[in-house]
């Protein structure tokens, strides 16, 4: 199998589905001659033109809003908001009209938009610039909101996005563009809605998605030689959540341990730990942990960074720290 | 750009007048029911913008798409979505022309392209941009046509809609509705330049202002746009000069004017002006105004009839329009 | 002690506010020459003059930046955004510069904003007027965010916002603003970031907070006739996040509802549910319960909004439930 | 408005034009540190635009408050903040102007009043209308300047802020530094109406379009603009037209413009002409110029061991300025 980059597969992604279907386009800021901010889309405007690739102003709202009216007349639009951050300028159009537009027209009018954002930190791009909101767009019916972790997802999840007949949120998490892994077979990705377990194991669920995955991967590899067999779950789409994966998993485990970027306080990893305290309380035999980012706006200096993110090192400490308690806890039991 | 002639023959001009009598009369009807809570919410009154939706719904054709704002029941009416759906909405009936969903702010009629009924200032603009830019790239050759109050015109909404329409020459029609109040808020509290036609032609959109409380010169000015749009000409912005007799909603106690203002502005209303022209000029005869304004009463009154007897949507539909199903496309 | 609304008690806190320090004037839509959409700042602008009490134009992210900026400078803004649904508009503003600006400048710059903003659903407004957002907020370092309940915090909640040298956003839901209550004394109000007990019980605690207080007093007053003996916690302040007071409760009652006005996905109630689950799992004898609103965009029609919403006969049956489920696990553990 | 006259004598010009090479040499020394890995996230230069922050510095006063982006360094230098802590903020050290939290897009200084360092385009100006209202309500008499690209003039906060400005006749001075490109985007497919200026007038502010690259002709057009706010002007507007010689960031391939171009500009420079025309009038030696390099570089290079040799700021204090104490006040 060869091996591709992240950005690589975003790309082929979008290729693909130019050439599958005239109704979609392309439409952001740089996304045209400067070929894009993190160089996704680098040489389409050659190879689709201007009319396909449309380089936007500085109009968050504007583009984004158009993206949806171009929806709602039968275009296919693939929106690129250039990070996360920015996308607070573009709020109300994704809330107040994409979410809400099919409901409040009573089914009369449909949106199926695609919106690209890169997210996450990590290049110490600082406060403004490192964000984490899919907690915050998890939140709103109406949204369908992916975030692809693995080759595989970054590679095919984009024609499901384009597929549906309701706004999909596509997150592309900076760290991961330069990852390169080799493609897996078309046929052997999951459908865009479902949970995948990444990695099987017996002593806890690390359950986590996008941008954290490779570190979840990384800490069950050496959580391994610590004699501890974590299972990975991969939530790949944060709604509508696979809530049936990640207790199935916490079912066979009976400990876990999400690992997410954003902030901790009503963000995913909150909905999570909730789902499960809903639904599997019985099947727990240790307190739900939480590794996320420490609650601070990011800042630029390396070391202050990284120490605000989940780092793999942490996942490891609180899975040793997990299988402690819940030794004592069935002790406590007996 | 084709100079279209204008019909104003009588007939056409009776045809303005009952439709804009209908709104009329339909809007204060709608005063009594929110009285009695037939109708609840925010209820939003077109009283004395009736000219607008009236004039500008003759420039258009049924492929044409149109967005409004929550103060939307005479742009619905004019563009011909039925009564009976829109009244039955306000009611929160299944058959209401939005399944009960939206109430007064959200109607909707796919089949009109008629797409809302929006109830956050300026939010419906960049979305009009969008069906433009849609339609256009399917090579539709149609016009959208959106219709805000000058309140939106703050907004940046409305600023980066503009300069997209422009920059991309898209096939908009701006109608600014100038009733000089947003909510309690007088144009020279809201805007620095209260020229709104100006402020529209800075971004090289042909811009005009033009007196909204007549129903012909709106009537001309939105042919004339139309056909610059569908010669090719990108949007065009067109500022009516407008008063809304009512208060902003059912809630408000009008600390903000005088009552002399708005008596003043009634005297200049679109109905008033239309029909003393019309009986000025032999044109119309009272009788006819009055079987006009019986013909509205009775489809008001059926329509009420309708959406009381209306069912509501079973409780197990909520969940109903959130998400579409694959099988939609 | 005299009856007042909360109308009249957001009011008298404004006056006393504007009364009191010079540095601190009242910005948004309409609060002047219409009197407030909710009528809460009427008759102000004529006591202190259109200096004070400024009508802006429709320009939320305008004018909340400007609120951000005279903060800045040294003045106490009090900007009214109408409701929280158009503060979507303003949100680049208030997360990417009021809640960051402190950090991203090593402490040097200080945001003395308070933000008032309408919220919640009951009116009939449909879906572009009834969102509830607090979980957003509280999502965000830097922020925080209260959300009175009652008539003393409507009351004096505001001068403790306005004393915190940090943005504050503060919810008025808009259900409340009718209902009268007598006033209690100012000594008597807990500080800011502190949730109170409003009733104590034994059986379980139902943890809610702004427009769902009343509904959840309601409830554990029928519950009592149904021989349930229920707690209910007022959270009051969002962010910072009072977790003692929450984890007592929870320590005594062994049980958590949870009622929320927002929809339940990745929203506050998840929060609150993953704190007990992260610190107080042990004190659990029955699964964490969530009533929270239905994951739509809320409707017009008024037997769809009502569905839509918690409802007290909703939180009665929840709570009737894990008493009859608790009892079934302590039959399992004996 | 007085007609402040401008002291263009030799000492001024060459203080101009030494602040113009320090600020070159500076960024040229940025990009030797970036490809070090000494300054690390986005990196954005100020080359070829240094007459517009100089020019205008020259017009404010120590009260006075600055706003700028994250091409800001020239700024923050002009105004004075010290070279060491802006060093030192972009090598992430402890005593960087922003305790190494912000990096080079978050240079903050309440001493300067330089208030960053806005990395969210057009997000600084509706703060500037704020510092601008906060003064003004306590009498201070102030100017607000606020920085921004042209690319800036497409966000919906441009258009709110700047009918603030003016409705609310507020001390702003807004610069726009007009350099042909956001990112790789170039005016004409960024803006409809390319005249950024005409845009700024439709609010009814004063504005003006000059040379950007022309020290002499900013500080005159700053001056003017300043003493017309300090009289009760309200805001003034200035474009001015520049060129950005670097890539947008240090990840910018160029695409979208050609060497040509560039050169074309390069040849503009305000170093070049400022320096060229003191030469050509005999204001200037050769070796006066190569004295005022080798000074700056003797500051750049303090700066750098400045730097080199802060310390961090150690992990303890992450959670620290996330919330204020109350004892701040
Ligand atoms: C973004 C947003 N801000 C505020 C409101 C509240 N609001 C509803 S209508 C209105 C006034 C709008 O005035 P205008 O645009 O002139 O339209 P008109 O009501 O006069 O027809 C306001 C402030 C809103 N609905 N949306
Ligand atoms: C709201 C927002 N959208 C997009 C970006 C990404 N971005 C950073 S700088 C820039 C170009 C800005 O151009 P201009 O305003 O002309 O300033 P210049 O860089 O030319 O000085 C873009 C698109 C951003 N930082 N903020
Ligand atoms: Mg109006
Ligand atoms: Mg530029």
């Amino acid at each position: 199998m060869n091996e591709i980059t992240f950005r690589e597969a975003f790309k082929a992604a979008i290729v693909e589905a130019l050439n599958n279907d005239p109704r979609v386009f392309l439409m952001g800021e740089d996304v045209g001659n400067y070929g894009g901010c993190y160089a996704v889309s680098k040489g389409l405007i050659d190879d689709f033109g201007a009319q396909r690739i449309i380089d936007t102003p500085l109009s968050e709202s504007g583009f984004v809003g158009a993206g949806i009216g171009a929806a709602i007349a039968g275009m296919r639009p693939i929106v690129e908001v250039m990070t996360v951050n920015f996308s607070l300028l573009a709020l109300d159009q994704i809330i107040n009209n994409a979410a809400t537009l099919r409901h409040m027209s009573g089914g009369q009018v449909s949106v199926p938009l695609v919106i690209r954002m890169a997210c996450g930190a990590g290049k110490q791009l600082a406060a403004q610039h490192s964000h984490s909101f899919e907690g915050l767009y998890a939140h709103i019916p109406g949204l369908k909101v992916l975030y692809p972790g693995t080759i595989g997802d970054a590679r095919y999840m984009l024609e499901m996005a384009l597929a549906d007949p309701d706004p999909v949120i596509i997150f592309e998490h900076v760290m991961l563009y330069n990852q390169q892994a080799s493609l897996p077979e078309k046929h052997t990705v999951a459908p865009m809605e479902k949970a995948v377990i990444r990695k099987t194991g017996t002593d806890l669920s690390i359950i986590t998605w996008g941008g954290c995955l490779f570190k979840a991967l990384d800490a069950a590899e050496q959580l391994l030689n610590l004699g501890i067999n974590a299972e990975v779950v991969d939530l790949r789409c944060l709604r509508p959540l696979d809530r049936t994966t990640i207790l199935d998993s916490v079912q066979r485990t009976h400990k876990a341990l999400i690992v997410d970027e954003s902030w901790k306080t009503a963000g995913m990893s909150a909905e999570i730990s909730a789902t499960i305290a809903e639904q599997g309380l019985w099947y727990l035999d240790a307190p739900i942990r939480r590794v996320c980012s420490t609650e601070v706006p990011i800042p630029y200096a390396t070391h202050l960074e990284q120490a605000s993110l989940p780092q793999v090192a942490e996942i490891i400490a609180v899975a040793q720290q997990m299988i402690a308690e819940s030794q004592i806890a069935m002790g406590d039991k007996e | 750009m084709s100079n279209e002639k204008l019909h104003i023959n009588r007939s056409h001009l009776h045809l303005l007048l009952k439709q804009m009598i209908r709104i009329r009369r339909f809007e204060e009807r709608c005063v009594s029911l929110y009285s009695e809570e037939k109708i609840r919410g925010f209820l939003h009154l077109y009283n004395g913008e009736e000219a607008i939706a009236v004039g500008v719904m003759q420039a258009l054709t049924a492929e044409d798409a149109i967005l409004a704002t929550y103060r939307e029941h005479g742009h619905a009416l004019a563009r011909g979505v039925p009564m009976n759906s829109i009244m039955a909405e306000m009611f929160g009936k299944k058959s209401g022309c939005s399944g009960g969903r939206g109430g007064s702010m959200h109607l909707f009629a796919n089949e009109q392209r008629f797409y809302g009924g929006n109830a956050i200032v300026a939010g419906a603009l960049p979305l009009a941009v969008g069906i433009a830019l849609g339609d256009k790239m399917q090579q539709k050759h149609t016009v959208t046509c959106c219709f805000f109050g000058e309140g939106a015109v703050a907004e940046g909404e409305f600023h980066e809609s503009l300069n997209l329409a422009k920059l991309w020459q898209l096939p908009v029609l701006f109608i600014c509705e100038n009733n000089r109040y947003a909510m309690g808020t007088a144009l020279e509290i809201e805007e620095s330049n209260q020229q709104i036609h100006l402020k529209a032609a800075s971004y090289g959109l042909s811009a005009q202002v033009i007196d909204g409380m007549n129903v012909v010169e709106v009537e001309r000015a939105a042919k004339l746009a139309c056909s610059a749009i569908r010669n090719g000409a990108g949007p065009q912005f067109i500022e009516c000069q407008t008063y809304r007799f009512r208060g902003h909603s059912m809630f408000d106690t009008q600390l903000y004017r005088d009552s002399a203002e708005v008596n003043e502005w009634k005297k200049k209303g679109p109905v008033v002006q239309l029909s003393q022209w019309l009986k000025n000029n032999h044109q119309i005869q009272e009788e006819e105004i009055q079987a006009m304004e019986l013909a509205v009463d009775e489809e008001i009154t059926a329509a009420v009839d309708f959406a009381e007897a209306a069912e509501i949507e079973p409780l197990e539909t909520l969940l109903q329009h959130v998400y579409g199903e694959i099988s939609d496309e």
